[in-house]
């Protein structure tokens, strides 16, 4: 727990803002101002801010349908991410991607991918490009449990291995691709241990210690940046939340869900340690709860007020423009 | 007769023919949903609830729920299918087409061909399509197209119950590998469909109204607002509506005799526009029904764009009545 | 000028690229060939030899050798193009897009659209295609259509090595992805080539036989044998023959323009006829170009069925200059 | 070694009669009379031979575009494989498959594939068929060691364990997938160790020593028959030829493909121990080899005679007729 003060605070700031986000999106969706389908993160907030404390805008990552959590931490703007979620102008993908395909290129954000073991393959180009131009960047692939097991996500970490690049495969065991167990759907019932069979070091961590986290992320990207190669890390959380909003469940004990927010809450654990090892007051806490809340107030009223794309962008940006 | 949706006629078609033969097997993500979990078996039933209840009835082992890999999923189901099962595989959205499509187009499809006529596939993939929920580009397409272009598959894309439960228990019945495909927005449409099971012949339109004037083919959800738009034109202009109700086999001599009937020929696909069925209908049409033409043939589809999340623009992107008219009118006015 | 064959025009575009821009880099399953093994690193340059001698030139770190592993290697190089390399891809044979066409068409092709414009995907796919070497279902598919369908792909169909090497450096410098169709039974067919750089923009057709009786639109391979038509009845009938080069862009003024002179028009692809390059062309004329048509529009293509191994079948399969001239003595009679 | 004599003499037969058709397709090939490719299993004999004589006709196999070996090994016709590879009437498909999709489905032989990868999840399905009718047949993948790294594969793996099925992946690691090694393309350089992560029992064994493969799928094949799930192992050994018939193998040391004949041939040291042993005798070996040799004479010239298929082949069997 080598963290300094500034960084404690970011990581609570960024882990309390997903939190509060997904909370908000959870009434709004409820409230039928928000079109589609919204895949929350909430309970996962320790594997995209651990990860993505360790990145620069100029490191890439691919997120999955649940990709508000890591759309957050790599820095994406709330506001934009709540216009976009609702369908506004000013949204971060003027509206046309939603949340299962939000974006931030600026921000090194590849997108969400509605497309489960989309994100992986695409990892080993961001890798690739930063190998061939010498950069020193990284990449990183968010990957469920559900999505350990595709095609797509095997040929990427072999691709990686064999090509040395500098990609790190996350995955994030929420224990369900739907409403399928983990330890049905992986049939060696070890993701980590699987990954490490082609070849890249790999760990598992408890995902409701953010510390964990932060620490297994910092050594995969000391060894991506320093030229040896990819990892994998499996992170073990639980989400609070169904599959979508609006998931009934069945799949999950009655209150398997609500149990998690007690015993499995990332924000809680974080902010425990933290105040007991007097690293910082509760007093902060509070007033990072309060800004936050004040800032999705704020992005929720912005998206409200936006007005919908205008009928123009419907054949816009299919192709470049010349 | 009994009023039931799609959903209920596809569902009491899978129990039926599960009842009937033991060979029928249901495979999948979540076709029951719930293994490996804390609670109930029966979770889902397929993510729109189409398989609910299958478990029940017949188990674990003919309700087979799969992890997140489609192309075993399907290379399993053409595997099982030529070995000695008839497998009800579901691709849950027709957009994952792209990470399992090998194992269907070049696997299945072809191994009867390839292998001189010594393989039968009985084998039926169902898959939702369409759009209008919001649920943007990767969970919205319509690409009935794609599978038509692939000799070997047969592909349904029923607009009503009534079809669904008929063409349905066709499909597993025929010994051809199968696309079912299912419009997410249809599911909950109802129409009168008999208890016991019955078939409906592939490659036999549907002429959902009759008229003089102007011939509509319109598929899956498409069928409705051609219906509508002959309803409400019905004054003015006699449309004749025909739902083929199978891409492939094409019943290609409803569609030229309706032409050769009306002389005028609209047609009205959700697809993109490119290498589409509405093409593909109007191509036929240009050349085995030129002699009837009285004008141009009109093609409704969507634009050649994927399909964007905002509701402002996805209704702007599909066909709609309102397009429809349009088209009838410009075929009328030529 | 220097005469060159068609795999030495791609080769020699691909050179130039990568002198030109350090981000061009090429990527595929023994694009160089050789790596792991006992003996040269320039083994292969593609399995028939078109990306032979770049690795030499340009290194192992832009002539990137990859396992089997399509997926990966389009996902690659689509995450590659949107992070800032222009990578041209090999997908070795058409057929194998169904073991990785997600990353193509669902990822590739839609990130500008669905990110609102904020990403650019400098990609280029190359792949071969064609029947007529007896390499059977799997290995003889003609699959532009599927790919055209598709928005955000552009789709590049050259017929000769002076258009090969045009286009294919446009493909490069384009900033969306584009599929790039070799097809194998011309790379050999030589033309005078430049030995410059040179770009040929996408959407204009090629117009190479001019006529007024017929107007033939021929795709890729096809192109000679409609010329050959074209000359073979010069005294009897004149043919125009239109090569649209791309068909995404489809360069649709020329076609109608052409028809309009015309009046009949005839459409040759190697493809499957369901939804085909053919059928979109016939559809686009029975639209738009109804009014100049004095015949039903005429398709020549391959029949609804896989590629046949025989040679004796799969000449029976293919189009030839006999089908195409039958077809446009119909429309002529008609 | 505990095979009966019959079975030693079925076992060379088998291999001799790979081998003796290999070669004599090579020059049949060369002399331009068998039209396409061809991908010559010489060298490989052991591992067709040793895994297939634990199957019957109601098992099945899923092959690779180097298929002929395994059609043998699993009792297909060598005049109608002949025939089929001529592109003749009486061809195993009519002469409308040709090597790359050379099948026959009464012997339980699913086909060559020109698809890399694309036999595995097939045998899931074969297998799937097996459990559900509780017949006790199994199913066996051939796949090379360039296929073991296709996605499809992997899913196949990690499906067969899910399920349980009585699946094998027999992984043949003939060192190159054309023209690039398998050390390369497998980044965990061991595709048994990576098989044993996806929950897969594993073993590695030489393909050149036939009774270590026989060995070695007894014990897969019973696992599985007896209802203890899928099994994978990795048989290395060498290809004779080059990859496909023509190839100039420039990838590989000149004499290698030479050398590999002396070396690493299995028929060589299958007749060595087994002579050596004392149980069975120099002539009997002789005498198979002339049998085989007549036979695949007899097949040649039942080919050469036979007439192509008629034109009305080009449009049967795309549909079943009703
Ligand atoms: C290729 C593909 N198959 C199936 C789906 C449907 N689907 C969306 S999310 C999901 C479950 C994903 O599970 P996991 O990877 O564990 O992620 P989680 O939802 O738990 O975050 C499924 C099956 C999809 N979107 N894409
Ligand atoms: C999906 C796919 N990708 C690529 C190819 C081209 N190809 C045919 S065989 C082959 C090499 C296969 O190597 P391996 O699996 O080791 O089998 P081997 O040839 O050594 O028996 C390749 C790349 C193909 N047929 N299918
Ligand atoms: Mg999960
Ligand atoms: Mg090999």
């Amino acid at each position: 727990m080598q963290l300094s003060r500034d960084e404690l605070i970011r990581a609570y700031r960024d882990m309390r803002t997903i939190r509060a986000f997904e909370d908000r999106v959870q009434e709004e969706f409820s409230a039928g101002n928000i079109p589609g389908f919204v895949h929350l993160y909430a309970g996962e907030e320790a594997s995209a801010v651990g990860v993505c404390m360790h990145l620069s805008d100029r490191d890439h990552i691919a997120s999955t349908h649940r990709g508000h959590g890591h759309c957050i931490a790599k820095g994406c703007d709330v506001e934009a991410m709540m216009k976009e979620l609702f369908a506004r102008q000013g949204g971060l993908c003027g509206g046309k991607g939603g949340s299962m395909h939000i974006a931030d290129l600026d921000r090194g954000m590849l997108g969400a991918n509605g497309i489960v073991g989309g994100g992986p393959p695409l990892v080993c180009g961001a890798a690739l490009t930063a190998k061939t131009l010498g950069t020193k960047d990284v990449a990183v692939a968010f990957t469920g449990d559900g999505a350990s097991n595709q095609g797509t996500t095997f040929e990427a970490m072999n691709l990686a291995v064999v090509l040395q690049l500098p990609a790190i495969f996350v995955f994030e065991n929420n224990r369900y691709g739907e409403g399928t167990g983990h330890d049905y759907a992986v049939g060696s019932k070890d993701i980590a241990g699987r990954a490490r069979g082609f070849g890249l070091p790999s760990v598992k961590v408890d995902g409701t210690d953010f510390f964990a986290v932060h620490e297994a992320a910092r050594e995969a990207v000391d060894r991506a940046r320093g030229g040896g190669g990819p990892s994998a890390i499996e992170v073990q959380m639980q989400r609070f939340y169904g599959h979508h909003s609006g998931d009934a469940q069945l799949y999950r004990a009655k209150d398997e869900g609500k149990r998690a927010r007690v015993d499995a809450d990332p924000l809680a654990s974080f902010r425990r340690r933290v105040t007991e090892s007097g690293l910082l007051p509760d007093a902060t806490f509070e007033q990072i709860d309060a800004e936050v809340a004040a800032r999705i107030d704020g992005a929720v009223a912005g998206a409200k007020a936006a007005p919908p794309p205008p009928a123009e962008a419907l054949m816009q940006d299919v192709y470049i423009s010349y | 007769m009994p009023s039931k949706s799609i959903r209920q006629a596809i569902n009491e078609a899978l129990r039926q023919e599960m009842t009937r033969d033991p060979r029928v097997v249901v495979i999948g993500e979540d076709v029951a949903g719930g293994q490996g979990g804390t609670g109930s078996l029966d979770a889902y039933g397929g993510v729109l609830g189409v398989t609910k209840g299958l478990i029940g009835e017949f188990g674990a082992s003919r309700v087979i729920d799969t992890p997140i890999t489609e192309s075993a999923i399907m290379g399993a189901a053409a595997g099982a299918a030529v070995t000695g099962l008839r497998p009800v595989a579901e691709l849950m959205f027709c957009d994952f087409l792209g990470v399992c499509f090998d194992q269907i187009y070049n696997q299945a499809a072809k191994f009867r061909y390839m292998f001189g006529g010594k393989a039968t596939t009985p084998l039926v993939i169902r898959t939702m399509i369409g759009g209008g929920r919001s649920a943007a580009a990767q969970h919205s397409q319509v690409l009935y197209q794609m599978f038509t272009m692939v000799p070997g598959l047969k592909c349904v894309v029923p607009s009503n119950a009534y079809d669904a439960k008929g063409l349905m228990i066709q499909a597993i019945r025929d010994d051809d590998p199968v696309v079912f495909f299912e419009h997410k927005l249809i599911y909950d449409h109802k129409s009168e469909v008999p208890d016991e099971a019955y078939t409906i012949p592939f490659g036999e339109a549907n002429l959902t109204r009759e008229g003089d004037d102007v011939t509509i083919v319109a598929l899956s959800r498409m069928v409705h607002f051609a219906n509508e738009v002959a309803d409400r034109l019905a004054k003015e202009i006699s449309c004749e509506v025909v739902d083929p109700r199978t891409t492939s086999p094409l019943d290609a001599d409803t569609i030229l005799e309706s032409v050769e009937k009306t002389g005028r020929l609209v047609v009205v696909d959700e697809a993109n526009p490119r290498c589409s069925m509405a093409a593909d209908i109007a191509a036929l049409v240009a050349d085995r029904g030129f002699d009837f033409l009285k004008a141009p043939i009109k093609q409704v589809t969507a634009p050649h764009t994927p399909v964007p999340f905002a509701p402002a623009l996805e209704k702007l992107y599909l066909p709609n009545p309102d397009k429809i008219e349009t088209a009838v009118r410009a075929v009328m006015a030529d």
